[in-house]
């Protein structure tokens, strides 16, 4: 069965710089921890550039969680603030820079352009740019 | 949590309400409307769908005006009310209240609106202590009226409400079954008349001119001339011109005519003390003479009409004693209370004495020291035989009335206002300092009215040498030796009831003090003990009953401070009285400018604020002629033949002050003075 | 909020009734509160099982009080043998320092309780007093009573000390005390809440300032008063209400938990934490005076501006966040709002803030740093923004527990037609399109001279142009001579008179043809009540002079009005409702509420209290610096600040000294010249 | 002789009393006892006063039962309290009411002060 959090990772280190900020920078440790057994994330963000690897390195801002919980923040079910909030995630250091970094994660499963459900609410109704004034 | 009371008033006529405009008994503070004395409404509860309301905020427009903004339910945030109600209410004569409600709706609404009336016809007295009525109070529902009375024998008192609206009157109350339009409203006006009954079924109180009814239109009317022909004060502290502006208008409101005379007087304080009290209306016109003189003419009249011819012991009545206390309730009708009127006081006779003297020196109003010449002889009899229990030339007192009468008969009437420096009460009869300051000063003061205006030389010079005689023997048997003050009192053995207190501030002004002292007095007015910083304290910090909540043994009085600082400055200590001043002032600021009867004496260091003395009288009368009396030490004026002097000795800090259109014998006079250094504010962040 | 007592320190606060109780009421969040989070829901003193009345109160400091209170109902003639001083302050942990006075000239023994609980409530749930998950413990410890919630991994405590011995229970503390004659006795209790983060540690104990001693609170307060511009004027009500406004923004201040930056909370109680329209507005209300605040609000909210779609969040790419929570609810996802960002105005908001910033600060830095999100913001007005593809700004709300209009007037029934009806979603409120404008006009700005981005610059002010003809098309009432309130979905105007046109002035897409009838609708007795703009017309069916945003006065509102009244060269009218405010204030001891009645002047002496209003509140103290602003015309020119008085004469001299800006420090002086009659 | 009448007796043989200062006026006193009215008068002029049963309008009516004004010639009741409780009424004049005041006597037995202090053993 797939990774999510392999996957999210995979999809930022490709798509970072639409994702971040152009100047964001800094290096994020992501320590997950599966029934006692910790994988660990090492992410450098340079110029909204990322890279990815697997090590255990020195961190500007490390984050502890549950892999589970993780899963679910990389596909979006989940979100940063709130599990931080709550202390199912914790944080030791530079904690704006995983403010930055939260830019990265998707949105919630099945989430669509609320634009388009709009668009089909008022289709036919009107066309845009154009309006009959009403007295 | 206590809530906060809204009081109006015109005269001896009142209204305390809460702050949403009901009318809820409370044995601690009297809530009602009070005439005379007499509770005439005791419940006046405004529900809408038989909720009560909640204030948005009380305008106080006049003394005799106010009104409520009122919404229903408990307000919360983010809930818009969809009624508003304001409560619009007038007290001249007679209770005015208009009722609006407001529908903000984009619908008609339909509400019952609801006042519950009830009146217990208490007596002032029943209030403190509550006790089975003997009459019967009778509720009849008429179409347009609900009439309330009550009858003890002859005795007949009766509240009448009426609406301009269509309303439905039963016994408890009155009921306005409402349909409002979107965004319309709906207007009544009640009013409750009172009724004192007299000859013939009338009210006794028309023989009153100013007793009548009067329209706020009128009340405004007769309030603008009242300050018109005050003095116009300007200043740089804000503080001060505030107090002042606002003690002229509670002593316009404190004007109330009494049964037998006509012009007003000044009554003694709300709500405990909405009546004549001898002292407090002496003394509230000797601060206000050079403002207000207009009170003081009367004021001796009618002391002097009143004034004791014979014996009663009930009454503490004696020749030549002027009244303590009038009351018209109840309890005093049927001689259960002895106020008709009450003599219990030792002090208002010499004070009579040194307010006509005074009153002569400021208006040269000659006449009414000749009209007066026997009571004021009577008066000064009184000091040398009736005042002179022991025989032994001191002012003493001791009641003949053991059930009701006052133990103390000075201006400390509370049980334990005098007490020796260990905190025992001395025996009785009890001589206090300041009765002898104020004999003394009665006698002098005598003395030139006796050479001027009633053509006896040898009545003057016995005057002057009983006066001399009794400074001569004061300063050795009060003073104290170790602690260089003067004692409090003299007990019956001739032994210093020795607590240092305030009252020696007294005897600067009196100027019974001898010289070679007055420096030490001073510096224990002015000394940590006594002065807490807001003011001088009825008692020294340190004695055995000293209390900063306590009435009379620890409080901080407003008018006990002016007649201190006018002594301080009698003496030439300019700078003292102009501390006093400053602290008075200061204080005044934290009350919207009304000083109230008393307030605590923690220290100053200890409290931002002046910190209430619980329900204290405001306003009170004597409290509002302080400002008036600093105003007159701080520009130190005293009239000298037929001229103004102007000495003035303001403050650091204070200013500029400027006093124009001062009245007296020279017509109209105006006054300067200046303090030196600028003062500078604190942002209210900062205050330490 | 008249008898109730409040001291704050940034988004901690202690609501008490007047003698310093608390117990827990539907009505007001009365506690102490810390980050959302209830710590004391009850604190009641009591004296041999007598509750205690109070005499007066001290407030010495935003962040201190002072009861005096006797035992028992304060009777006249009966003198009270004992007094209680209740001095408290907050500086991080919450102090009560109890003295006993004894009176009396003999010993007494008196039994003194603090009965003590807390429901760990956030600070909605303190409205219905629903009883949260998880369990509570109450656990007395050697010395101390410990007070905890815990659910799952989510712990809060309070632990309450005290300095004297005091018998512990689970419901609180007693004392026995003997006093000798005129004694006195005291004691300082001590609470202090915490909530768990990473290892069991105070997530708050990395902030800088958390736990600061009030001595180090009165050095700062001096400090932040002494940078400010010093104020002299001839009236005492201007100047209070300049003191109390500076001293009000000290004390809201808070430093973020997640930013870790100072954060400006809003109002108190009901919005004691970061809201992205509040720390906007107030950032640009502040910027002539303390423009530090401007800074941290364009950094934070930048910081959490929107990065995905979240439905049950309102959140989108580019948006910028309506409010942030921290309290536990949002944390279990109860409650969409730990961060929230249904709000439609805070986007371009946040590009004229930083703007309007580097034309009084010269900190071109910040606006190349932020360019990234500044680009976001303008992009997401014509993407996300604009829900109906018709160049508009538009919302309507996705999130089940979301706020059903989304600009500033944001209560259920603040956008309607005249006689009364909800127009259906989304919907286009009128100002949202002047912010939107203004944003473009602005962005094109920063883009020419910080960005070097020319063709970006031409194009935004094409935009910008465009929008602008567009609105004063279609927004423009003809036959009633106003702007309609908002379009419909269906494009027809919805047609309410209300505040928010004053707002369009402000942003500078009235046309001038019509800003004259735009400033005399304003001025007009159906909006003008003597006090102050209303917010919806008198003369409106949902007209309510109570309420919340259908009649009530809002000084913010009042004060961007001003500043429009100004920019379209109405400086009387400013002035008009300048000295109307000043005035108002003068009945709130200078602090202004968040909203007050709006009742005809004529009709009430003093201006009426709105039903619990939040005061303090962060908007309303930067009205008054707004009010100065506009009296004294300051507005910056390149690398000028240029004066342009219109003060009415009863206002009399205002001085305005050390103004601070890109010229470093510079002076303002007026007279009173404009003759207004009185209202 | 009742005490009514022996008051207004009294008062023919009074010597000008400075008491009743420059007064000037009438005050009708009606008091009934069972079906009959008896009628006083008295004339103030001048620091004089006179009381004589002549039935004619005055500026001042005081009406109240024979038999409680006899409590009040005898200094038992007091003509204030009286009035309060309209067990007695004036009409006119009321300040001419209150010289009453000054000439009815004081209560029965009430002490002279200093004999009350030296005769506290008494008690």
């Amino acid at each position: 069965m797939a990774d999510p959090t392999a996957e999210f990772f995979s999809r930022i280190e490709e798509h970072g710089p639409d994702l971040l900020p152009a100047k964001a920078r800094g290096r994020l440790r992501f320590d997950l921890d599966r029934d006692g057994e910790v994988e660990h994330w090492f992410v450098a963000v340079n110029q909204g550039n990322v890279l990815v690897s697997r090590e255990k390195r020195e961190a500007d801002c490390v984050v502890a969680t549950e892999k589970e919980l993780f899963d679910k923040l990389a596909t979006g079910e989940a979100q940063v603030l709130a599990a931080y909030n709550r202390n199912d995630l914790t944080v030791r250091g530079n904690l704006p820079l995983l403010l930055v970094f939260r830019r990265a994660f998707p949105s919630p499963p099945g989430t669509r352009d609320p634009r388009e459900r709009i668009r089909e609410r008022f289709a036919g109704r009107r066309v845009a740019g154009e309006r009959e004034r009403r007295p | 949590m206590t809530k906060p009371l809204v009081s109006i008033l015109d005269g001896n006529t009142f209204v305390v309400s809460d702050n949403r405009g009901d009318i809820d008994p409370s044995p601690t503070f009297p809530t009602g409307l009070f005439s005379f004395d007499t509770r005439f409404l005791s419940k006046w509860e405004l529900t809408v769908d038989g909720n009560r309301l909640n204030v948005l905020s009380v305008d106080d427009l006049q003394y005799f005006e106010s009104q409520f903004f009122l919404v229903p339910g408990e307000p919360t945030h983010y809930v818009d009310a969809k009624l508003s109600i304001i409560r619009h209410r007038t007290v001249g004569g007679s209770f005015v209240e208009e009722l609006t409600v407001l529908n903000h709706e984009d619908q008609p609404v339909e509400v019952t609106v609801r006042l519950n009336v009830e009146s217990d016809f208490a007596d002032l007295f029943e209030i403190k202590d509550v006790r089975e009525k003997v009459g019967g109070t009778t509720v009849v529902v008429e179409e347009d009226r609900l009439r309330l009375y009550y009858q003890r024998e002859t005795f007949r008192r009766e509240a009448i409400v009426t609406s301009t609206a269509p309303a439905e009157f039963d016994r408890h109350g009155v009921t306005f079954a409402l349909r409002i339009g979107a965004h319309q409203q709906w207007q009544t006006r009640l009013r409750v008349e009172t009724l004192v009954e007299g000859a013939g079924g009338r009210d006794i109180r028309l023989s009153i001119q100013r007793h009548q009814s009067r329209s706020p239109e009128e009340l405004r009317e007769d309030l603008d001339a009242w300050l018109a022909r005050a003095p116009k004060l300007s200043s740089d502290s804000e503080p001060l011109t505030e107090t002042y502006q606002r003690s002229l208008i509670d002593l316009a409101a404190l004007r109330y005519a009494p049964l037998t005379a006509g012009p007003p007087l000044p009554a003694a304080g709300l709500p405990w003390f909405m009546t004549m009290f001898g002292r407090d209306s002496l003394i509230t016109c000797l601060q206000s003479l050079p403002f207000t003189p207009e009170l003081a003419g009367p004021t001796l009249r009618f002391l002097a009409l009143a004034q004791g011819v014979t014996l009663d012991d009930f009454r503490e009545r004696e020749p030549g004693k002027i009244l303590h206390e009038v009351r018209y309730g109840e309890s005093t009708a049927f001689e259960e209370q002895p106020h008709s009127p009450y003599y219990g006081s030792a002090d208002s006779t010499p004070l009579f004495v040194i307010l006509l003297d005074e009153y002569e020196r400021w208006t040269g109003d000659t006449e009414l020291v000749k009209a007066l010449e026997h009571e004021a002889r009577a008066a000064l009899n009184w000091i040398d035989r009736y005042g002179d229990l022991m025989g032994n030339g001191y002012v003493w007192f001791e009641r003949r009335n053991l059930r009701n009468g006052l133990e103390n008969q000075c201006w400390k009437d509370s049980w334990d206002g005098i007490s020796y420096s260990d905190g025992r009460l001395p025996a009785f009869p009890r001589a206090t300092c300041e009765l002898q300051g104020y004999a003394y000063d009665a006698k002098m003061r005598g003395a030139r009215l006796a050479r001027l205006f009633w053509q006896d030389p040898v009545y003057a010079e016995r005057l002057e040498r009983e006066a001399a005689e009794l400074k001569r023997r004061f300063n050795r048997d009060f003073w104290v030796e170790d602690g260089e003050y003067y004692a409090l009192a003299l007990d019956t053995e001739g032994g210093q009831v020795d607590a240092l207190s305030s009252n020696i501030g007294h005897l600067l002004w009196s100027g019974i003090v001898d010289d070679d002292r007055a420096g030490k007095v001073a510096e224990h007015l002015l000394g940590p003990r006594l002065f807490s910083g807001w003011g001088v304290r009825t008692l020294a910090e340190g004695e055995g009953r000293y209390n900063p909540i306590g009435y009379h043994v620890g409080t901080v009085w407003p008018f006990d401070n002016s007649l201190i600082a006018w002594g301080l400055r009698r003496y030439g200590f300019r700078h003292e009285a102009g501390q006093i001043a400053e602290a008075m002032i200061a204080a005044g600021r934290y009350f919207g400018g009304r000083l109230p009867e008393a307030f605590a004496g923690y220290d100053r260091a200890l409290t931002k604020y002046p910190v209430q003395y619980p329900t204290a009288c405001s306003p009170q009368a004597w409290s509002t002629g302080t400002p008036m009396l600093l105003i007159r030490t701080l520009l130190g004026l005293d009239p000298h033949g037929e001229h103004l002097v102007v000495d003035p000795a303001l403050p650091v800090g204070m200013g500029r002050m400027e006093l124009l259109d001062i009245p007296g014998r020279w017509g109209l006079i105006d006054a300067f003075g200046r303090g030196r250094a600028e003062h500078s504010r604190t942002p209210p962040g900062l205050m330490e | 909020m008249n008898d109730l007592v409040s001291i704050l320190d940034g988004n901690t606060f202690m609501l008490s009734d007047s003698t310093g109780d608390v117990e827990p009421s539907p009505n007001y969040p009365s506690g102490l509160f810390a980050w959302d989070t209830r710590f004391l829901s009850r604190w009641v003193l009591t004296i041999n099982g007598e509750r205690l009345h109070e005499l007066s109160i001290d407030d010495l400091q935003y962040f201190e009080c002072r009861f005096f209170l006797v035992p028992g109902e304060p009777t006249h003639y009966v003198d009270a043998k004992t007094s209680v001083i209740r001095q408290r302050s907050l500086a991080g942990a919450f102090e009560e320092e109890l003295t006993v006075l004894n009176h009396r000239d003999e010993p007494v023994v008196l039994t003194l309780r603090m009965e003590i609980d807390s429901d760990f409530a956030d600070v909605f749930d303190a409205r219905e007093s629903r009883s949260l998950p998880g369990r509570t413990a109450k656990l007395v410890e050697p010395g101390r009573l410990r007070l905890c919630h815990e659910r799952h991994r989510h712990v809060a405590e309070t632990i309450v000390t005290s300095s004297e011995p005091a018998e512990i229970d689970a419901d609180g503390l007693t004392f026995r005390i003997e006093l000798g004659a005129h004694g006195r006795w005291s004691t300082t209790l001590r609470a202090i809440g915490t909530i768990q983060g990473a290892g069991g540690r105070d997530v708050r104990e990395n902030l800088r300032g958390y736990q600061e001693a009030w001595p180090e609170k009165r050095r700062e307060l001096r400090e932040w008063l002494d940078q400010a511009p010093k104020l002299t004027c001839d009236s005492e009500t201007l100047d209070d209400a300049y003191q109390r406004s500076l001293v009000d923004l000290a004390a809201l201040q808070y430093i973020g938990l997640t930013s870790q930056v100072k954060l400006m909370a809003t109002g108190l109680p009901w919005y004691m934490t970061l809201f992205g329209r509040h720390s906007l507005v107030t950032g640009f209300q502040t910027l002539p005076f303390i423009p530090q605040i401007a800074r941290s609000a364009l950094w934070v909210l930048a910081l959490l501006q929107g990065g995905r779609v979240d439905d049950f969040r309102d959140e989108e790419p580019g948006k910028i966040m309506h409010e942030i929570r921290y309290g536990e609810p949002g944390g279990f996802g109860d409650s969409p709002y730990t961060t929230y960002y249904g709000a439609a105005d805070c986007t371009p908001l946040f590009v004229v803030l930083l703007d309007e910033y580097e034309r009084w600060t010269g900190d071109a830095e910040t606006v190349r740093l932020l360019e990234y999100e500044a680009r976001s913001a303008l992009a997401w007005i014509d993407t996300y923004g604009n829900l109906m593809d018709d160049g508009y700004v538009w919302y309507e709300r996705r999130s089940p527990s979301g706020l059903e209009n989304q600009g500033w007037k944001d209560s259920w029934n603040s956008v309607t037609y005249a006689d009364g009806r909800l127009p259906g979603n989304p919907r286009a409120t009128c100002e949202l399109q002047g912010y939107a404008y203004d944003a473009k006009v602005r962005g094109a700005r920063l883009a020419r001279t910080f960005w070097n981005d020319p063709a970006y610059a031409d194009r935004l002010e094409q935009e910008a142009a465009d929008l602008r003809d567009r609105f004063n098309r279609d927004f423009w009432i003809a036959d009633q001579g106003y702007y309609a309130l908002a379009l419909d979905a269906e494009g027809g105007q919805v047609d309410a008179l209300a505040s928010n046109m004053g707002h369009l002035l402000w942003s500078g897409i009235v046309d001038d043809s019509r800003a004259e009838q735009v400033a005399e609708v304003l001025l007009d007795r159906h909006l003008f009540s003597g006090w102050g703009i209303r917010t919806l017309a008198r003369d409106q069916a949902f007209y309510n002079p109570v309420g919340y945003h259908t009649g009530a006065i809002w000084p913010s509102d009042n004060s961007l009005i001003a500043l429009g009244l100004r920019r379209y060269g109405f400086a009387e009218q400013a002035a008009r409702l300048a000295v109307a405010m000043v005035e108002a204030s003068g009945y709130f001891g200078g602090r202004m509420p968040e909203a007050f009645a709006g009742y005809d002047r004529r009709r009430t002496k003093y201006p009426v209290q709105y039903p619990r209003a939040c005061s303090p509140h962060c908007s309303s103290a930067g009205t008054t610096l707004v009010l100065l602003r506009t009296l004294l015309g300051l507005r910056p020119h390149q690398d000028h600040l240029t004066i342009d008085p219109a003060i009415p004469e009863r206002l009399g001299r205002i001085e305005l000294v050390g103004i601070p800006g890109r010229w470093g420090r510079t002076d303002a002086f007026g007279r009173g010249r404009v003759h207004l009659e009185p209202e | 002789m009742d005490p009514t009448t022996e008051f207004f007796e009294a008062l023919n043989h009074r010597a000008p009393d400075p008491l009743l200062g420059k007064i000037r006026g009438t005050v009708r006193f009606e008091l009934e006892s069972g079906t009959d009215i008896d009628t006083w008068l008295l004339v103030f002029s001048a620091g004089s006063v006179s009381a004589t049963q002549t039935d004619r309008a005055a500026d001042c009516t005081v009406r109240t039962d024979r038999e409680y004004f006899n409590r009040i010639a005898a200094g038992e009741a007091n003509p204030f309290a009286a009035l309060l409780r309209n067990r007695l009424t004036v009409e006119g004049k009321l300040f001419l009411f209150s010289y009453l005041n000054r000439l009815v006597p004081g209560t029965p037995g009430a002490h002279e002060p200093r004999d009350w202090v030296r005769g506290r053993g008494q008690r």
